[in-house]
């Protein structure tokens, strides 16, 4: 890891950017655990997704610009997949919770 | 950190074992993932354990191997994890149609009498 | 939508997959500019094979202000369910359940695009949609009056999403 | 180099004789034809070199520092040899021609045929030990295809079966002895083996080294008590019985015997095994031959017989014995080998080899029966043929070799006893077959083969009568270079003439003539005893070879069953412990320690990051059996954590690999998981017996003790320097030679890129195996049915009811849309990673 002095207007809303989304990530979490039920359960995290997987990619956007002299722009891939790929793993699980509740009414 | 590097190789060693001589294939089958883990860590650990210094070459010409970690073992444990996959790729299937055919899942393709 | 058999080449695929390749290397140079745009016909006619239905989005402009909705509904469904979680909603209690939508869109990807807009907001999750694709389920954490909500989403999303994909 | 050429083209002749089309006869018979006599040429275009005494060489270096190398060299004897087998080769060819049925698949036949031709010179000229054993399997191995020719009879498989067994067997030991020959001499080099002779008799292995070579000799010679397997390789087709088991393989036994007479022979030891072997097979052969109802039994008998009466000759420790021997080998290669086709003939033209039924056949098949005729009393010792020669030596060797051993009476005894049966079963096989008034009842009715079956032994029989009057002008000069390159210059003079006056030998020779003749007449009036053989129709080697196979066979399945067991539980359950006590080992003899170099500072994160993968791992070890799907998660933790320790330890390749392969893993799991039984905690609780429970704590215990032996083992490997120098190569090269900067990539493609090779076909056959499986793949009745999972979604309509529907319908539609919507784009992620990209 060699280190190379990042400049000021890169590092301080990049840090910014990290402590927020972290925040924002953190809060999710805390959701899952108080939250009471599997259905409310699935949306605090999805902060983490999004917003908060967002104030990351700008930060690395950011700091990766600042370290290559050039715009560096692959997060927004990431953030692209990101959208893609959230709604289908949402439907699934919620897919599985009403199976699983079908069934406890079977029963 | 060679403490924990040994102990984690030996849980997953003992987690392997053990589920390699239980009777149901899917286990055995779970058991040999785990210790292809193990046995790719091990490899990978004689190579000892060196951080921040990945076998890539900065800057060409003067190179001193003592600045990398050892690339040999890594890649010997590359070619590991890919043949790791292929056998059990196969022995899934192997399993799956053992499976099919004989109607049980247990590992001598029949239920023990007992 | 088109039968199945037919196969002709999506033109927003193809310059979608072209700007991604040139993304990708980070460059402009013609050759990876020629390599991608091969690369990107080549792929969206084996995807046409896959998957036959193809989009045919509109007047764009619509979709850029959809965006910057989205956005700003996104920071702020951050921070109400941030309040929500850290308990700083003391004067009601919060009633969370599912919620009917009649929809009118039909195109998959419209519904694909709200599907993406539901998810990434927090607080609406997508649950299901009816066989016939008439009615939309929703979880909301947030359930205060639902007719509040329907128009939300048919206000907001479902209008110009349909004005892109179904115009 | 010519001798190479001659060992080499009769094998070329079998590739291309196996390509051609199955009915090309002519084809097939010229081609042999061309190969046979070409190597006839090559060899008699060698002789005068030879006659000279010199030794032509061909050497072809292999493994020199082993002493290994291809080394062929002619010399006399071998020359002599090399002659008779290629000669003989080309008759039988010319007579298989006319003898093979138009139905009977020919390339296999003539391309065996010349196989063995091959293999039987290459015996003959190999100036190597081992190339010698090598070359001797080979003709094991074609004279097992070739006896089992018509595999469709069982009897020819039988016998088939047994000539291999006991050939083979009998090659093990020679090749046993030709090692320790080699250790004695410090060479396998056939010269110097040769010159060795007296180090060998001196040196403490001899008897064991003779005990062996004999072995392969014997059984290879069919010699008592080996000689049963030549009866019964009489299925085989005529020609063959003809070339190998009168001319060629049957005499490499002796042949080999002879070539390592001067090393081996002049002891005790070499006497009484040699000349008792010989001995009784000569009695015994002969006596059993008399009684045989079959023709080509009574010729099979025979031939046993005047083996053992070469190999006592060869007992016998006697230069002049040595001469006789040779001399008698190549007397009996020709009239037997004739003997063999007549008896073809008759097969061929009657449809019978009974001697019973055959009769009276002189009056239609006159010209067989006159060659048929000389061939048997040639072979009965008839004055003015080569047998009686040979013979006659015999029995002077005979009264010479008994008076030096004190058998004074014995050995001239046997020798006119044998002499005696021998005219004896001549006779009855002519007078049977051909005379007495005309068969009626024969399956075919007879008349003269055509010509070209006839000719090959007509000419065998006229060199028979060559040899029998003018001996010194025919064949005397070969028959003294031979000996001279084996016996050196003490060759005793010796003199081959028709009449050597009223000597002993010439009464012993009356006797016998008369004597058999009387015996004949004898039996002849006691018919009913001639078969089966009396007294020892009881004692069948055949039956007992049988016996042997059996309780080998048995005592093989006993032994497995004892050894393997076919629970794969128990066999892994082997294997580990084996593993375990291998690494406890090294623990036992050295004290473990723990090595000297610093530790790193222990990271807070990394336990951490281990505490959770450990807890993975023994969750997906308990989960595995009830509660699959979780055991699947924690497995996927499990190498996750792994992918992160690689990334820890600086191997960025190696993780992303690992995350690759772990994705792809899961997935396949999930897949199989669907055809998987269901299995609850519930239904086998209660099934906690004893002994599960015994098993269970002693799996337990392995278990952990092989993790913390591992455990251990690898700290103290971590602990110690490491000392590679391979390292500082690779980073030495890759960049000048290789070009890349990723040494472990550069390791992978480009230093070790065979190795990658294989790992990717190692990838691909897998795949096809996969694939295969999968195809006849048939899933259990209880999942056939739709998952429970899909059951609702069925009621509801939700699946897609017809299979060109583009989109599933209800809540799969979405997904689907959106995921045929990134394949594509991660397609050109990936095409972007497997192009070399400016980076």
């Amino acid at each position: 890891m060699t280190e190379i002095e990042l400049p000021l207007w890169a590092s301080v809303p990049a840090t910014l950017l990290l402590i927020f989304g972290g925040l924002l990530t953190v809060i999710g979490s805390l959701g899952l655990l108080r939250l009471p039920d599997f259905y409310s359960r699935m949306h605090p995290p999805t902060m983490g997704t999004t917003l908060g997987a967002g104030c990351v990619l700008i930060a690395s956007m950011i700091v990766s610009s600042a370290l290559m002299h050039r715009p560096v722009v692959h997060e927004l891939l990431i953030t692209l997949f990101v959208v893609m790929t959230a709604p289908v793993t949402a439907m699934l699980l919620i897919r599985a919770a009403i199976h699983r509740g079908r069934l406890r009414n079977r029963k | 950190m060679e403490i924990v590097y040994a102990l984690a190789i030996g849980v997953l060693t003992a987690s392997g074992v053990w589920l390699l001589l239980r009777p149901r294939t899917f286990q055995v089958l779970m058991g040999l993932s785990l210790l292809s883990y193990a046995t790719n860590i091990f490899i990978f650990g004689m190579g000892r354990l060196v951080m921040y210094r990945p076998p890539i070459i900065e800057e060409a010409g003067a190179t001193d191997p003592s600045l990398y970690a050892d690339p040999v073992p890594q890649a010997l444990v590359l070619t590991a994890i890919v043949i790791g996959f292929a056998t059990t790729a196969l022995t899934l299937v192997v399993l799956l149609a053992l499976r099919g055919l004989t109607g049980t899942d247990h590992v001598d393709g029949r239920e023990p009498e007992s | 939508m088109r039968a199945p058999t037919t196969r002709r080449l999506p033109p927003m695929l193809v310059l979608g997959l072209t700007g991604m390749w040139l993304l990708l290397n980070q460059t402009l140079a013609p050759g990876q500019i020629l390599l991608g745009f091969v690369l990107a016909v080549g792929l969206s006619w084996a995807a046409s094979t896959l998957r036959p239905l193809q989009p045919r989005p509109r007047n764009l402009h619509v979709a850029v202000g959809l965006v910057f909705v989205v956005l700003r509904d996104i920071v702020r469904s951050n921070i109400a369910v941030a309040r929500i979680v850290l308990g700083l909603v003391r004067d009601r209690d919060v009633r969370s359940g599912f919620l009917e939508i009649p929809l009118d869109m039909r195109d998959p990807h419209g519904l694909a695009a709200l599907a993406a807009i539901v998810t990434a907001t927090p607080g609406t999750v997508w649950v299901d949609l009816s066989p016939d694709g008439s009615r939309l389920t929703l979880h909301v954490l947030d359930l205060q009056d639902e007719a509040a909500w329907i128009r939300l989403i048919k206000e907001r999303y479902e209008r110009p999403l349909m004005r892109i994909f179904e115009s | 180099m010519l001798l190479t050429l001659i060992v080499l083209l009769p094998f070329l002749g079998s590739v291309c004789a196996a390509l051609l089309p199955a009915n090309a006869r002519n084809a097939e018979s010229w081609l042999s034809g061309v190969v046979t006599v070409a190597c006839m040429a090559l060899v008699a275009s060698l002789y005068p070199q030879v006659a000279d005494g010199e030794v032509v060489r061909a050497i072809i270096p292999w493994l020199p520092q082993y002493g290994l190398t291809f080394y062929l060299r002619m010399d006399g004897y071998a020359w002599l040899f090399a002659m008779l087998v290629s000669l003989m080769g080309a008759l039988v060819v010319l007579y298989a021609r006319y003898y093979m049925s138009p139905e009977d698949p020919v390339p296999r036949f003539f391309s065996f045929l010349l196989a063995f031709m091959g293999a039987m010179l290459g015996i003959v000229l190999s100036g190597n030990l081992i190339q010698l054993v090598v070359f001797w399997e080979l003709t094991s191995l074609t004279s097992f295809m070739l006896i089992a020719y018509w595999y469709h009879r069982p009897d020819a498989r039988r016998g088939a079966r047994m000539a291999m067994t006991v050939t083979v067997a009998g090659g093990l030991c020679l090749l046993l002895g030709a090692l320790m020959l080699g250790e004695i001499v410090g060479s396998y080099d056939l010269d110097e083996v040769l010159a060795a002779g007296n180090g060998i008799r001196e040196h403490p292995w001899y008897t064991p080294v003779l005990v062996l070579v004999l072995l392969g000799a014997l059984t290879k010679s069919a010699q008592f008590p080996f000689h049963f397997w030549l009866p019964h390789a009489m299925a085989a087709p005529t020609p063959v019985s003809a070339y190998l088991h009168s001319a060629a393989m049957v005499k490499a036994g002796v042949f080999l015997l002879a070539r390592l007479w001067p090393v081996l022979a002049g002891t005790d030891e070499w006497f009484w095994i040699v000349c008792s072997a010989g001995a009784s097979t000569l009695l015994l052969g002969a006596f059993c031959a008399t009684f045989q109802r079959d023709m080509k039994g009574v010729l099979a008998y025979s031939t046993i017989s005047h083996l053992g009466l070469i190999t006592l000759l060869l007992g016998m420790n006697t230069p002049l014995a040595l001469v006789a021997a040779v001399f008698h080998m190549m007397n009996h290669a020709t009239f037997k080998a004739s003997l063999f086709m007549a008896t073809g003939i008759v097969d061929h033209e009657t449809g019978t080899r009974d001697l019973k039924k055959l009769c009276g056949l002189r009056y239609r098949m006159p010209v067989t029966a006159t060659v048929a005729i000389v061939a048997a009393s040639a072979m009965a010792g008839v004055p003015l043929l080569n047998g009686f020669l040979s013979k006659e030596m015999f029995f002077e060797e005979s009264i010479i070799a008994g008076s030096e051993s004190g058998l004074r009476f014995t050995l001239p005894a046997v020798a006119t006893l044998a002499g005696v049966f021998s005219v004896a079963y001549s006779v009855r096989f002519i007078h049977q077959v051909f005379f007495g008034p005309p068969a009626e009842d024969l399956p075919r009715r007879p008349q003269e083969p055509t010509r070209g079956m006839i000719v090959p032994s007509a000419l065998l029989v006229a060199a028979c009568l060559l040899v029998g009057i003018l001996p010194s002008r025919t064949v005397g000069p070969l028959l003294e270079t031979s000996m001279r390159s084996i016996l050196g210059p003490d060759l005793p003079a010796y003199r081959l003439a028709v009449w050597h006056g009223f000597t002993v030998p010439f009464y012993m020779s009356l006797v016998a003539l008369t004597g058999g003749v009387a015996l004949y007449v004898l039996l002849c009036f006691r018919k009913k005893t001639m078969v089966p053989t009396p007294l020892l129709s009881r004692l069948d080697a055949k039956r007992a070879f049988d016996v042997i196979n059996v309780a080998i066979v048995r005592g093989a399945g006993r032994l497995a069953r004892f050894l393997f067991s076919r629970r794969l539980q128990t066999q892994l359950l082997l294997i580990v412990l084996l593993a375990l006590g291998v690494a406890v080992l090294p623990f036992l003899v050295t004290e473990w320690t723990r090595g000297d170099m610093p530790l790193t500072p222990p990271d807070p994160l990394f336990a951490l990051l281990w505490i959770v993968g450990a807890a993975c791992a023994i969750g997906a070890a308990l989960q595995a059996k009830f509660h699959r799907l979780a055991a699947l998660i924690m497995l996927g933790g499990a190498g996750l954590v792994t992918c992160l320790t690689f990334a820890w330890f600086s191997a960025p390749d190696l993780a992303l690999t690992q995350i690759a392969v772990e994705v792809v893993t899961i997935v396949l799991f999930l897949l199989g998981l669907r055809w998987l039984p269901r299995r609850l905690a519930f239904d086998t609780v209660d099934r906690q017996t004893l002994r599960a429970r015994a098993r269970r704590t002693r799996d337990a215990i392995i278990a952990v003790t092989s993790g913390i032996g591992i455990a251990a083992l690898s700290f103290a490997a971590l602990t110690r320097p490491r000392q590679s120098r391979l390292a500082a190569f690779f980073f030495d090269r890759s960049v000048e030679e290789a070009g890349g900067r990723n040494v472990v990539n550069v390791i992978l493609v480009d230093f070790r890129g065979f190795d990658t090779l294989g790992e990717i076909t190692v990838v691909g056959i897998v795949a096809l195996i996969v694939y295969a499986l999968l195809r006849r793949f048939r899933p259990a009745p209880e999942s056939i049915g739709v998952p429970r999972a899909q059951r609702d979604d069925v009621l509801q309509g939700a699946l897609p009811e017809r299979l060109d529907d583009p989109l599933p319908r209800g809540y799969m539609k979405i997904p689907a849309v959106l995921l045929a919507l990134a394949l594509p784009l991660v397609r050109v992620c990936l095409f972007c990673l497997l192009l070399p990209g400016p980076r």
